[in-house]
């Protein structure tokens, strides 16, 4: 670096700025995706199922060869065969088609704990780390309280009370995850409290909410996605014991959990009614799982 | 020492307190009436028998009343009656408690025995197929339902080797090879997840550990790997397992709910779904208190247990 | 002086396996050292003299390997020794040391521990005689009282003591050869002169040879009979400590050597630099590897790599101007420049034209952290981290910072910026006590103070671009926003001698020395009268911390900027500030100008800390005063003069009574009983 | 575990009155099965092995109406009369025989019962009672406890004056006026008969049960195991055949299921048709005991709501329904049902008449619709709980997915079960439900109790002063036959007028039982009143 100061020359004009500094930041998240795909191999495969079952939830309607509620009166448990690739149920509904539906509850179920518990977590911890002593305290002290509680107890206890609705089994598993942001968010914001870019920052004078919004929460974003996967898959095997205790989805709602749960004891007449909904479920979980694991790896500056 | 776990006693008490509050407060506000259930059959009951079952089950009060009494009574040691069976709670949770923890226990143990040396061994043999074999199995461990995982060893064991575990529990100092007869299937479906997570913690924390500074010294002085391994490795790597199985001690207390159900064996899972949907009050606030008061104990037993690794961690 | 070789490095080639695939840590290294002597490998960060070190005793990471050349030790080719021979000789028969003792010992065993794991390895004895033995080696490496530390923990001890622990374990079997890593780097200046003293001890008492792995030319002046110098993995000069300190044969020794402050240094002048940074394993230059940095460089050393020429008296330098047949085309270079004329001293005189104007009045200013205990959280006592501290900083000058880790200089540079609150006493700017600015105010005033840290990794936000970081400040007071902004931040990386394009750049693209840079625009961007450097260059290579010097230099003088300087490196402290203050333990114990500061220092401590410092040039020899022990815990420190525990000249005053701040003479304070 | 067994406390259905028996030819058709025979002497000893899904909270009889208890209580306890089982009786035969009481006499004027006890019945030989004599003390002492305490039992007793003990073995009933169902309600099993210690306090009745029965209860273990043992002072000469019955606790029904297959039980409750397929597969000798279901699911509308007020919308919903289907589908087997359940034998229509006052009938169905001004259908919720099992709320959705084709747009809304007792069912929340009654024993129960504007269990908003006339009236009929006639008539009037709550199914289960089971000859009341009776042909 040469360090004989020049004169500027001038600089492009505000528009061509603006759209670079977006360009900039796209180019950078290409090259991540690019390095993601060139050095996670599982995590590619992993998203890539993940992927297919949104597509699947997505445009279930279109996919589906059958209407996942309807009972089809002169198909009961029948095999798989090429009309019904999955076998039909005890009511004559077609498996396949409900698998398809019902990955929008799992997805659904997935994404709305791990989207609630991840922002409300996220808060609670973050205010918790950077404020500190009293207000950590209360915090601390309530997420212990929610955390003695075995998460599967204070599930059920919760969907119990409120009764079979895919909401409360949300509410449910929201609050049971809320605790596991929180933490890993504050620590991690009492960790970046720490660095000198946020001193930097107080120094010129910025205050709590610009720097938990800047240089907080960007910087956590990395364990927050990592769990936020592996929390995706547990909701998912939550739900299915939810429902397997009979609070979790509600019938006639096409959900793996509840066809897992349901079927337990056709094993020997209806193999097929156990063994698609339970290996959906096995890879939609396994997916997320081997998803967090390879973010870990990616994400860990350890490693980079 | 002492101090310290007087201190960690305050604050559990705390924190059992916010629970406690959270769950019978949330218990009350939602539909659903013990005693209209209790009535539910009968239909002709008059208004003054409602009333009448209402104050024998001490419900007339106003829910603040209640709290104050179940408080002041919980002090003491009185965790109050179930509304149904009439059963001091306390001796309902005595009756089951002993198998819960067993299993809890023995899921545990497991779990370490297995796990830990197969981390260690993954660790080891890093990126062998005998390294990825364990991680598949290890992530796979994590991706099945537990319940589910019960249920196809009982209905397979039952039809193909026309056994399953002798039922009617019996406790340990009665009969301990009914006993283990009982417990181990169950606490081996419990022990599957545990391990898992065990196995990856271990794994990843040896890993960490090799390449820390202090780990260069002791093969500088000539040591073997073994040595390297077994006394600084593994000891330095623990802690983070250890925090993992602290947290996971909740996931494992859940899982009884529906294993206990499965294997048949009397725990304190039941317990509180029963009392849930029955509306018995004092029998779920007591065992959430329970459950609270476990979970506390095991985190106080890490705790301790992080001093006896890492000299740094010992409170003085 | 012709003694045996006992180990001779023959073109070792050390690689790496990194996701680019393998790159070269170390090539072609080459050299030898004999019974009884010192030769000390010194480079800068990356250039792989640690990885020359470690692949010795083949304690590489397994990502690297041993690619080629050979290691005789004895006879015995080490490269190529199985893991089980290799192991009998580790420990045995070469020892090694490192850098943080810290990290280097197992936090969960004892220290007796430890050192009896290495006797029970190499060494077949009794339980008693291995128990005699530990207590004679904690006796040999100053540690007293050995009974009851041994059973002390790693975390017990002080850094100073532990490393003594590293070099008892590392002299428990009696090795022919130690190799020590950095072995002082994370120690304080006092302690470092304890353990060199001490390794010198044991090498005059035992005769064992000693490699030296630094980065310090004035430990390698101080300790080293030969010197290897190493650039980006390879050797690039190898020679006699004094012939190297008189006569440097290669250009980057004889940058290095100019680029670092003495206390001799002209402050007037610009320090020499070398420009840009040592390069990265990724992206290694073709040719010579040094070419882009050097001020020679032709033709020829853009294309070819020189080999190792062997000059006269054992030296080797590896340049093409020692090619004979090339002399001609450097001669032409070396004419058509001249080296200090092309780096005109800035104009640096802000200070002394001013008319000392005070700008910042510090006034027994105290922070007490509190020591909180039991369940309710009682406050059962405090580190007193600064105890009654006042100075004043002028407009326009440099106060220099000066102390041993934890004296409490970092929280006297927080303390005056407010983020953290004071426990007492007053801080006034230009006239106002800080205290009383809240809100609005207080926001206002931060624009007029900014800092600028030591580690130039965490200052920088890794998720923000350098344009939004060093535009921060101006969209916080909304002084600019948009295109505005990013023009701004623009010009303040000119300003700092960085390019406006990287304003769309994320810091991990850049250099430590370019983020330094990135962080001292950002503390200008509000265009601020006073700067808090806290430690700004002590993270930095010495080539790239001239850089940085000049740069504040050069600021300073354009800007009229009042810098407080904070650091625990004399001679850099010496080159900037106008004046310095000593601090010890919370205190400050001696302010004068550093001119005067540094010939006539008057306080015992100021004394040895200067002692302490190693001269890099091995041709003076200086008194030196070793300090006993360590710093005192701050939570508890000593009564009266906090000093006297380690103070030679101590009496029986000191032990009682706080000493007062006594004017010299001009600008010159001591607290010290024994001033008079 | 499915929450069912959990909850099934309470209204205890799903566990199947592990109903199994080795019953002779004559079997009629609610009582069929493939019957390990009963002949063959029968021998004494051995311990049956019972499986339950789940444990009484408490056993004090009158503050519990779980099955699991009574079904305890009734090896331990005995009434004054109770209902005949053996191999020629039918499961839904409710002949009333001697219990504690040799015989009884009903007045003239059908208001006073007078009961004569047996003189060889005497307590379990455990303190405080110590095997002494039954006396009528006992008889009124455990009437004035049930009177005295709020719960399902009381109304069965609203309509007696004054209880009266002339001697030591005589009770007399004083009632208000003529009540036909008095002495089914007498064979109730609420009215276990206690020792006067037990309605004193001396007896802790919430955990102890010490009464006249066949057995003895020597350990409750809760949750894990209940014991008995045979009773050597029972009344009934050579009775019981059995050394001791063991019931344990077996929440999970895959689990009591494998239990069954591997010999760890002699019975097994509730199997669904293909389980119950797959058992017989495995193991062709396994006897098993075909009857019919004490309780049917219905469907109810809400008649304080539009547009279920309307007779015709109610009509067409009821024909809408294909019930033969569901009940085959969903349960393998069954009836369609009437408004008294037909396991109540011949209080309830003939089966001919139950399915052609029903008919399936999706046309006519539609027809009714357009003329009650809803050609397009409405929209509409069907409330459902999950606290009966998985074949309630299949049921539902089969409900459901019947009355879209006639074009009512039903969302099914599962609902928690303590919120579906205690807050929607009763208070008439909802607008169509699908659900089970209680096992109800005596046809004014299922009728009166239901369909009277004042029933205890109108729970559907009726009001028909037409049908309450009747309902009152039959209460009164003394004549069995005369009774019986008004019985079916009321039935016959409240499928055609008020079709409200519609009977669907009553399925038939089939339970197995091991072949070494004898005299399993199961009744549909509580208290497994046939275990005197069983016995087991093994070593």
């Amino acid at each position: 670096m040469n360090p004989a100061p020049q004169i500027n020359p001038g600089l492009p004009n505000t528009s061509i700025k603006q759209l670079s500094t977006k360009r900039i930041r796209l180019r950078k998240s290409l090259d991540e995706t690019k390095r993601f795909i060139k050095t996670q191999k599982i995590g590619v495969i992993s998203l890539s199922i993940i992927m297919l079952f949104i597509l699947l939830a997505a445009f279930a309607p279109l996919i589906a060869p059958y209407d996942p509620i309807e009972q089809d009166r002169s198909a009961f448990m029948l095999a798989p065969t090429a009309a019904h690739i999955m076998g039909t149920d005890d009511l004559g509904r077609d498996i396949f088609s409900r698998i398809i539906f019902g990955a929008r509850v799992s997805l659904l179920v997935g994404i709305a704990t791990v989207a609630i518990s991840m922002i409300c977590g996220t808060i609670l911890g973050v205010i918790s780390g950077y404020f500190g002593k009293v207000i950590d305290m209360a915090i601390q002290r309530v997420m212990d309280a929610i955390m003695a509680i075995p998460p599967l107890i204070l599930a059920l206890f919760i969907a119990a009370l409120l009764g079979p609705a895919i909401k409360n089994v949300i509410i449910a598993l929201t609050i049971v995850n809320i605790p596991h942001f929180a933490r890993i968010t504050r620590g991690e914001m009492l960790r970046i409290k720490e660095m000198n870019y946020v001193e930097a920052s107080r120094s010129a004078g910025s205050g709590a909410l610009r720097i938990i919004a800047k240089h907080g929460i960007p910087n956590m974003m990395a364990p927050i996605i990592v769990i936020a996967s592996l929390t995706f898959g547990q909701s998912i095997i939550a739900e299915a014991s939810l429902s397997f205790l009979g609070i979790g989805t509600p019938p006639p709602n096409p959900s793996w959990g509840l066809m897992l749960s349901g079927a337990s004891s056709y094993m020997e007449n209806a193999p097929w009614m156990v063994l698609f909904p339970g290996l959906v479920l096995s890879i939609a979980v396994l997916a997320f799982n081997l998803l967090g694991d390879a973010l870990r790896d990616f994400l860990d500056p350890k490693l980079n | 020492m002492v101090n310290y776990v007087i201190k960690r006693s305050v604050y559990g008490l705390i924190v059992l307190l916010i629970m406690i509050s959270f769950v019978f407060i949330v218990m009350r506000l939602v539909p659903g009436d013990v005693v209209a259930l209790q009535l539910s059959g009968a239909g002709a009951v008059s208004e003054e028998q409602i009333a009448q079952l209402r104050s024998e089950l001490g419900l007339d009060k106003s829910v603040w009343a209640q709290f104050l009494d179940w408080t002041k009574n919980a002090v003491t040691g009185d965790l109050g009656k179930s509304l149904w069976s009439k059963m001091p709670v306390t001796t309902l949770i005595a009756e089951r408690i002993t198998v819960t923890l067993q299993l809890a226990f023995m899921a545990i143990t497991m779990a370490i025995l297995i796990a830990i040396p197969a981390g260690i061994y993954s660790a080891m043999k890093r990126n062998t197929w005998i390294d990825h074999m364990i991680r598949v199995i290890a992530i796979g461990g994590l991706s099945i339902p537990n319940f589910w995982f019960a249920l196809l060893l009982i209905i397979f064991l039952s039809l193909f080797f026309g056994w399953i575990p002798p039922l009617g529990y019996q406790s340990f100092f009665s009969n301990p090879i009914v006993n283990l007869q009982q417990m181990i299937l169950p606490a081996l479906v419990l022990a599957l997840s545990l391990s898992a997570s065990i196995v990856r913690m271990t794994r990843s924390s040896l890993l960490e550990v090799l390449h820390a500074d202090f780990i260069r010294t002791i093969r500088a002085k000539g040591a073997k790997e073994k040595l390297v391994i077994m006394k600084h490795a593994l000891r330095n790597s623990l802690i983070p397992v250890i925090t993992l199985i602290g947290l996971q001690v909740g996931f494992l207390l859940g899982g009884t709910v529906i294993i206990e159900s499965i294997f048949s064996l009397p725990g304190i899972g039941s317990l509180i779904f029963e009392g849930v949907t029955k509306r018995d009050y004092p029998v779920v606030q007591a065992t959430v208190l329970v459950y609270g008061a476990l979970f506390m104990i095991v985190n106080l037993i890490v705790d301790i247990a992080y001093g006896w690794i890492d000299p740094r961690m010992r409170p003085d | 002086m012709e003694k045996s070789t006992i180990l001779s490095v023959d073109g070792l080639k050390t690689v790496f396996q990194t996701r680019h695939g393998y790159v070269d840590a170390i090539n072609d290294i080459t050299f030898t050292i004999s019974q009884g002597e010192t030769v000390a490998i010194v480079g800068e960060s990356g250039s792989g003299k640690s990885v020359t070190a470690l692949s010795i005793m083949k304690l590489l990471e397994s990502s690297g390997q041993i690619a080629s050349g050979q290691v005789l030790f004895n006879d015995m080719n080490l490269a190529e020794l199985s893991d089980r021979k290799i192991r009998d000789i580790r420990g045995k028969q070469i020892a090694m040391i490192f850098q943080d003792p810290m990290s280097c010992l197992d936090p969960l065993y004892t220290i007796g521990d430890q050192i009896m794991e290495i006797l029970k390895i190499h060494e077949d004895l009794t339980p008693a005689e291995a128990d005699n033995r530990v207590l004679e080696l904690l006796k040999l490496v100053g540690i007293p009282d050995g009974e009851t530390r041994r059973n002390s923990y790693p975390h017990e001890l002080s850094g100073g003591q532990r490393q003594r622990v590293m070099i008892a374990i590392a002299l428990a079997c009696r090795p022919n050869l130690l190799i020590a890593d950095e072995p002082t780097t994370a120690l304080d200046v006092t302690v470092q002169a304890q353990i060199l003293g001490l390794l010198k001890q044991l090498q005059a008492d035992f005769g064992t040879s000693i490699i030296l792995v630094t980065h310090d030319l004035g430990v390698v002046a101080e300790m080293a009979d030969r010197v290897i110098v190493v650039y980006s993995g390879t050797v690039v000069e190898q020679s006699g400590v004094h012939e190297l300190f008189s006569k440097p044969e290669h250009p980057y020794t004889e940058a290095l050597i100019r680029s670092i402050p003495r206390a001799d240094t002209d402050r007037t002048a610009p320090l020499h630099i070398i420009r840009g940074s040592v390069p990265g394993l990724h992206e290694m230059p073709s040719g010579c590897r040094f070419h882009p940095r050097c001020d020679y460089a032709t033709e020829i050393c853009t294309q070819q790599e020189p080999p190792l020429f062997h000059l006269e008296s054992d030296r080797s330098s590896r340049c093409w101007m020692k090619d004979g047949s090339l002399a001609k085309e450097f001669q032409h270079r070396l004419n058509t420049d001249n080296l200090d004329s092309r780096h005109p001293a800035p104009p640096n005189d802000a200070y002394t034209a001013s008319k000392k104007e005070i700008l910042l009045e510090v006034h027994n200013m105290q922070k007490h952290f509190p020591i909180l205990k039991g369940i309710l959280s009682r406050k059962v006592g405090a580190v007193k981290a600064v105890d009654g501290v006042s100075f004043e900083i002028f407009k326009g000058e440099t106060l220099g910072l000066v102390g041993e880790s934890g004296c409490g200089k970092s929280t006297t540079g927080r303390l005056i910026l407010r983020l953290l609150d004071i426990t007492d006493g007053e801080v006034k700017y230009g006239g106002i006590n800080l205290a009383e600015f809240k809100g609005r105010q207080l926001k206002e005033q931060r624009k007029k103070m900014q800092i600028v840290f030591q580690d130039p990794y965490s200052s920088l936000n890794p998720r923000m671009t350098i344009g939004d970081i060093i535009s921060e400040p101006l969209e916080i007071h909304r002084i600019a926003s948009g295109s505005e902004k990013i023009r701004r931040a623009g010009e303040l990386l000119e300003m700092v001698g960085l390019s406006s394009k990287d304003v769309y750049k994320f810091p991990h693209q850049f250099s430590g020395g370019q983020r330094q840079r990135i962080g001292i625009a950002r503390a200008l961007a509000t265009e601020p009268e006073l700067l808090v450097c806290d430690e700004a260059v002590s993270a930095l290579d010495v080539s790239v911390q001239a850089q940085i010097l000049n740069l504040l230099k050069k600021l300073q003088g354009e800007l009229a900027l009042s810098y407080l300087f904070i650091s625990h490196d004399l001679n850099v402290v010496k080159y900037i500030a106008d004046r310095i203050c000593v601090m010890y333990l919370g205190k400050i114990v001696e302010t004068a100008d550093s001119e005067t500061l540094f010939t006539n220092p008057t306080h015992p401590y100021t004394r040895a800390l200067l002692s302490s410092v190693p001269v890099p040039d091995p041709t003076i020899k200086k008194e030196r005063i070793i300090l006993e022990g360590d710093v005192p815990n701050p939570a508890k420190p000593p009564s009266g003069c906090a000093f006297h525990t380690r103070c030679e000249h101590a009496k029986e005053i000191c032990k009682s009574k706080i000493p007062e701040f006594k004017q010299m003479s001009l600008g010159h304070k001591v607290a010290c009983h024994l001033i008079n | 575990m499915k929450q069912s067994n959990w909850l099934l406390i309470i209204v205890a259905l799903t566990f199947l009155l592990s109903a199994c028996s080795n019953k002779s030819e004559t079997t009629s058709g609610t009582n069929q099965g493939k019957n390990g025979s009963g002949d063959g002497k029968p021998k004494s000893g051995g311990v049956v092995q019972i499986l339950n899904p789940a444990d009484p909270d408490m056993l004090d009889p009158h503050k519990t109406s779980s099955i699991y208890a009574h079904n305890i209580l009734g090896l331990v306890y005995s009434k004054l009369v109770t209902y005949e089982t053996g191999p020629d009786v039918e499961f839904s035969d409710y002949n009333i025989v001697p219990d504690l009481a040799k015989d009884w006499k009903v007045s003239e004027d059908g208001k006073v019962y007078t009961f004569h006890l047996r003189e060889n019945a005497k307590w379990h030989n455990v303190a405080p009672v110590n095997g002494r004599n039954v006396n009528s003390g006992d008889v009124v002492a455990t009437f004035e406890r049930i009177q005295s305490i709020p719960g399902h039992q009381a109304y069965m007793l609203d309509q007696i004056d004054k209880i009266e003990t002339p001697d030591d073995l005589t009770v007399e009933f004083h009632l208000k006026q003529p009540f036909a169902p008095f002495l089914s309600y007498m064979a109730n099993h609420f009215m276990w008969i206690l020792p006067k210690e037990a309605a004193e306090g001396k007896i802790n009745l919430e955990t102890a049960a010490i009464g006249t029965g066949p057995f003895v209860l020597d350990k409750w273990e809760r949750n894990v195991e209940t014991k008995f043992s045979k009773n050597p002072d029972y009344f009934l000469e050579g009775l019981p055949y059995l050394d001791g019955v063991n019931f344990k606790t077996v929440p999970d029904e895959d689990t009591r299921l494998a239990a069954f297959r591997t010999k760890q039980a002699d019975t097994t409750g509730l199997l669904s048709p293909q389980q119950f397929a797959n058992l017989m597969k495995q193991d062709p000798n396994l006897q098993y005991r075909e009857t019919l279901f004490p309780t049917q699911t219905q469907v109810y509308m809400n008649m304080t709501r539009k547009p279920f007020d309307n007779l015709k919308v109610r009509q067409a919903i009821a024909m809408a329904i294909d019930r033969k289907n569901a009940v085959k589908q969903i349960f393998g087997n069954g009836e369609v049902s009437g408004p008294v359940n037909p396991s109540l034998g011949k209080w309830a229509l003939p089966k001919e008449e139950r399915e052609s006052l029903q008919p399936y009938d999706i046309e006519q169905a539609k027809k009714l619709l357009k003329e009650a001004g809803y050609p397009d259908g409405f929209e509409t919720k069907v409330m459902v709980t999950d606290g009966y099992g998985e074949a309630t709320v299949r049921m539902a959705q089969w409900v459901v997915e019947d009355l879209r084709k006639i074009g009512i747009k039903a969302k099914l809304e599962v609902v928690e079960y303590a919120t579906y007792f205690s807050q929607k069912w009763p208070k008439l929340d909802y607008d169509i439900g699908v659900g089970f009654q209680s096992y109800l024993q005596e046809p004014d129960e299922w009728l009166y109790g239901q369909l009277h504007s004042k029933g205890a269990k109108n729970w559907y908003g009726i009001k028909n002063p037409e049908l309450d006339k009747m309902l009152e009236e039959q209460r009164t009929v003394m004549d069995e036959d005369k009774r019986l006639a008004k019985i079916l008539d009321i039935q016959r009037y409240a499928l055609k007028e008020v079709v409200n709550p519609i009977p669907l199914v009553t399925h038939i289960t089939a339970s197995p039982t091991q072949p070494y089971l004898k005299n399993w000859n199961t009744h549909a009341s509580y208290g497994m009143i046939h275990m005197k009776e069983v016995w087991l042909d093994k070593k």
